[in-house]
């Protein structure tokens, strides 16, 4: 039924996918792909026979289990699925399998094709030392250090020549785990034991490489997208210096600290790596900006979550973009991008002490009008379980510029309402609000000096409207004691009867 | 009916009563004309404070109302003065016992006190793992741990009591 | 607090504005003045206590009754609303006071800035007779006829001049009423006077004109923005002929048949004739056309509830231009259009038999993803009245190209699931899936043609479905009567029973 | 268990039982499998039909289920065996005796027949005003008039038994 009316251009020889995820990516796999004309296979665990995914998909298999690695990080299983449902193509979304050489070699030999870049390429980008070793070759600037793996007998000498602060960081490392700053000598053999103990610990890899400790950096990344034929774009810059532990909140693009110059040295920078590796498909090459400046980070080989960032700015659908790459056709012209966008990830946490929130979703109104665009796979009656990633939905907005993108995107956080779980949403708003990021001068440090609480004014309203609903509670649950007590029945504990009016009032037909 | 609500550090005395069509609120010599209407779904109200116009999540749960508006998120503690005087009552009575319960499901990944153990307000008495994150829960004051009714390496529910203090 | 961020750059002295309206359109206005920082004043009824243009609005005032005539057609309660809150502007939306010269009057009269044109410029718009006049005068070309009232005496040589089919109009009708089509001389004179009573009964004016009645009409119209320095621009035009009942169902832009050049001249004279009655803000000139030639039909002085599609694709916010216009700016250079864009209409009816349908909203799934976006006042627990107008919401989407967009439009219907009330989705995902929509090649007519007949093997698994629900239901209220038989209590019938059991379920915290 | 379907003119009987985690269904000689989840919200399910997915807005009230999927909206009127065999006997007693509804709330601005009236089907009996629109309301099949509940300028609720039929 869906593929009742086939593009008659041109049309990719993919005709079914395998949406090797869940959440709100797999949704947006799905999407695009219904759009096409494509089916899809959804695969879930145990915990996700009614998530959304299963539901909007054309098709879906059961891979049972509930931790990751009974299901969408069982790379037999699911390719398995893929072939049973006869899918041509498999999508890995962001996480699980997505930066997996094994999946993407287990992809090839089953004659399926892996919407992502092929194992080499990931596997050459997932090693921090390589990566550098290549982007060094290609031209592309790094960070003062060294790229290989420090022993102690150079170590103080590489110190010194590079310049304090360093920082010492396990190679195998990622979202932040085992980095440690050294800001004088004597410090430094003492942490380089720790560095490598941890590393040992966390990753089971205990190389650890050193570098300059960059001053107020900014993350500024390229987006790219290469074909199968030599073609590689790229789609300007994300600007995700809004982060705590390494996990992006807001994302924005474009970047208020880029000149054009630099842009342009940055994107050739990023498209070089790609071709230095072969790379098909979309990709990320994160840099460090400080002082005019820009320091190769590491390439994400996948589609990232803050994409829609770029999306809304080029007018462009960068799953499709995968998809017809991955069926052997050239990358697209970019257009020109327009306006400013702003992404806020909504993750179910406690936004005081950033704990997890668990629970049911009982309630959600989400944001609509101009510019507001949503990413989620939440509904009404989910159950926010401990078993995946906290994050719930994805606000993106667009507007003609920055100031007018963020005041759109305070309006939309104010819509959305999530009950059930507490969420980050507060924490964002006062991001917003703050001074230090509405100027644009700000870097990795801004969530850490931000001011979470709410202002006096607020707080003031809020007592207010605490107890008005509490006068008004008392007062309903006080004419419905009224009202069982003529009718000759016991009065129910008031906050037990309260309930019970709700309840039917809100199932009344 | 006199409420005393309570946010953060803060504490404020409201007075409320029907006043025509809608309420009056008092604290301290402000006095606010509100209307307050509750909203198809059950939790969600029509805020009017003299006019101005706010769109309220409440969900009351006894003394605590959990608050979403303005785009912000507030846990404030409103008890009624009948509830105050009850509560002075009842302290008396029941001394200093106090319960650690899990904050959220998850998994006990240690147990950082056994029965008996002294011990000082933020002191770390149980860590729990959820969402791949390790979650400390730590002493609200100083005390004695009376009974431990969890273990290292067992899952618990939402709200599960893990420890009585006193 | 809404203004703790003004623009530093040439504020408008718009500091507060009265929204003179209800629903989705109160709430679009709603949304970009929060942006603006600008306070806005809701008003409502007695129905509307709890509506979301209250409850989003900086302030409400309440006006009284249920009836529009009590509440947002009184000219006296609205504009004393919005003296007495403080306002500087008023925005009247679409309907109710929009086209009203007395409200746009009274405004003035009492210092407050009318969002719209001048009551000269909607006095003579909205006299079709004159409307006609002055498009002559000014160039824009018309449907050959009379452009004045026709009496007996000229009537049969009038209608021979013109060449049958000839169209009677009633001078003073609007959304299609009082229009009667004559396709011979003998019919002429019967006709004439039906219209004529028709035409008293209905407006109490019983002026006719008369047309030549257009074969295969497309009814496209061009967005205008005017501003009080004598500035009019055009954001290209929108295809609407999907119609009933001259109630328009699903928008688009551009339209497909429309070339370059006969665009920029339809885009020229809209702007000729704003200029022609000094037109100030937002306004739509509507036209037919039919077999590349296109005429003047009429113009709407004020934002069309289809203005989203020219947002989408301009990237522009067209309520912000209004506020911009009514605090004495210049208008904005207009962007180049970029992809293309579909609105779909969501009304309250019966799919099959158009009937409207009240209720209220019990369940809501809205859709997201990229290119998505809804304005609608729906929430869930909304009551649909027999008060107000039954349009719900209005999907809009944008694509890179038209088979894009409508597959977009196709994905997000089937995400959108309202539950309480029937609506129009059905027939406007009918509409898109058919091949005469696809084809571009369509006219008015075209839902009169449109079968809405689900396919058959639609119709199959919607069968096996309801079977396969009530299975699921019966079972568990199986299971449920022997809970309750073993724990001693009486069994409960089983359909009340189950419907405890979900709604003990739902209020589960 | 054994249902009749209809929809619009067509009548489909499906046979469901369970077979192992999910449902057998046979319709004739087809056979499909079946796995049918109810989503936390209470009406919706999500239903796999031999690896195909559904996600499916289901408001049973009684016999007739009101469902919305694939972007559709579909009335079902379902019975199984036993409401099948009840009804056939309860039809013989009951006669031809019927019963014209308000299908929305609104005012009745005309009523066109009166007690006693023969009317043919599809004749209009009564025309309601709801949303400023006019419905006529029309006779199912042909019958007489055997009692008017309403009349002309009154409001009435959404199923209020307007006319009764034999």
């Amino acid at each position: 039924m869906l593929s009742r009316y086939p593009s008659t251009r041109n049309m990719p020889p993919i005709r079914r996918i395998l949406v090797a995820n869940r959440g709100e990516i797999a949704l947006r796999v799905i999407r695009t792909a219904q759009e096409m004309g494509i089916e899809t296979v959804a695969v879930y665990s145990d915990a996700d026979r009614t998530a959304l995914h299963v539901r909007r998909a054309s098709r879906a298999v059961h891979l049972g289990g509930n931790k990751p690695s009974e299901s969408y990080l069982d790379i037999e299983k699911v390719v398995a699925a893929a072939r049973a449902t006869g899918c041509d193509a498999l999508h890995p979304g962001y996480g699980f399998l997505s930066e997996n050489e094994d999946a993407a070699q287990a992809c090839i030999d089953a004659g399926i094709e892996f919407l992502g870049p092929n194992p080499k390429a990931i596997l050459l980008m997932g090693d921090k030392v390589e990566a550098r070793k290549i982007a060094m070759q290609a031209g592309v600037p790094l960070v003062p250090g060294l790229q290989e793996d420090v022993d102690e007998a150079h170590l103080v000498q590489a110190a010194k020549q590079v310049g304090y602060p360093v920082m010492l960081k396990a190679a195998a490392g990622g979202g932040g785990k085992g980095i440690r700053i050294v800001r004088e000598e004597k410090e430094l053999l003492e942490a380089f034991h720790m560095a490598r103990a941890e590393a040992k610990g966390a990753f089971g890899d205990d190389r650890v490489y050193l570098e300059k400790f960059v001053t107020r950096p900014r993350h500024v990344e390229i987006q790219i997208m290469a074909d199968k034929h030599g073609g590689v774009v790229f789609y300007g810059e994300r600007e995700c210096s809004v982060q705590r532990r390494h996990q992006k909140l807001v994302e924005e693009s474009p970047c208020a600290a880029l000149t054009p110059e630099v842009r342009a040295q940055m994107g050739k920078a990023a498209c070089d790596l790609a071709r230095a590796v072969n790379y098909v498909g979309a990709g990320t090459v994160e840099f460090l900006l400080s002082e005019g400046k820009f320091y190769f980070l590491e390439m994400n080989t996948r589609l990232q979550v803050e994409h829609p960032v770029t999306e809304m700015r080029f007018g462009v659908d960068l799953v499709r973009e995968q998809i017809r790459i991955g069926a052997g056709e050239r990358v697209s012209p970019v257009a020109e991008p327009r306006g400013h966008s702003i992404e806020v990830r909504v993750n179910a946490e406690d936004p005081d002490t950033y704990f997890p929130s668990l629970g049911r979703i009982t309630r959600l109104n989400l944001p609509g009008g101009p510019g507001v665009r949503l990413d989620s796979a939440l509904y009404r009656g989910l159950e926010v379980t401990p078993y995946y990633d906290s994050m719930l939905a994805k606000l993106v907005v667009h507007g003609e510029n920055r100031e007018q993108a963020i005041a759109r995107c305070e309006r939309a956080l104010r819509e959305l309402r999530i009950v059930g779980v507490s969420t980050s949403l507060p924490v964002a708003l006062r991001t917003l609000q703050s001074d230090e990021f509405r100027s644009g001068d700000y870097d990795t440090g801004i969530l850490e000096r931000l001011d979470r609480k709410p202002p006096a004014a607020r707080r003031e309203l809020a007592m207010l409207a605490a107890a008005a609903t509490r006068f008004l509670f008392a007062e309903r649950a006080g004419a419905r004691a009224a009202e069982s007590t003529a009718t000759g029945r016991d009065a129910a504990p008031r906050w037990a009867t309260l309930g019970r009016i709700e309840r039917l009032r809100r199932s009344a037909p | 009916m006199k409420y005393i609500t309570k946010l953060g550090g803060e504490e404020r005395e409201f007075t409320i009563e029907r006043h025509g069509d809608g309420l009056r609120a008092r604290c301290g010599e402000t006095v606010y004309a509100l209307d307050l209407a509750l909203v198809g779904d059950g939790a969600t109200f029509s805020l009017l404070v003299d006019g101005r116009s706010y769109d309220v999540v409440a969900d009351v749960q006894r003394e605590q109302v959990l608050l979403q508006m303005l785009g912000e998120r507030f846990v404030v503690h409103v008890e009624d003065e009948r509830e105050r005087a009850a509560h002075a009552v009842a302290g008396h009575k029941q001394g200093g016992k106090r319960e650690l319960r899990a904050s959220m499901p998850g998994i006990v990944v240690d147990v950082k006190v056994e029965q008996g153990s002294e011990v000082a307000e933020g002191q770390t008495l149980v860590v729990l793992e959820a969402m791949k994150m390790q979650n400390p829960l730590t002493a609200e004051t100083a005390g004695k741990v009376t009974r431990v009714l969890c273990k290292k390496g067992e899952a618990v529910a939402a709200g599960a009591l893990l420890l009585e203090l006193e």
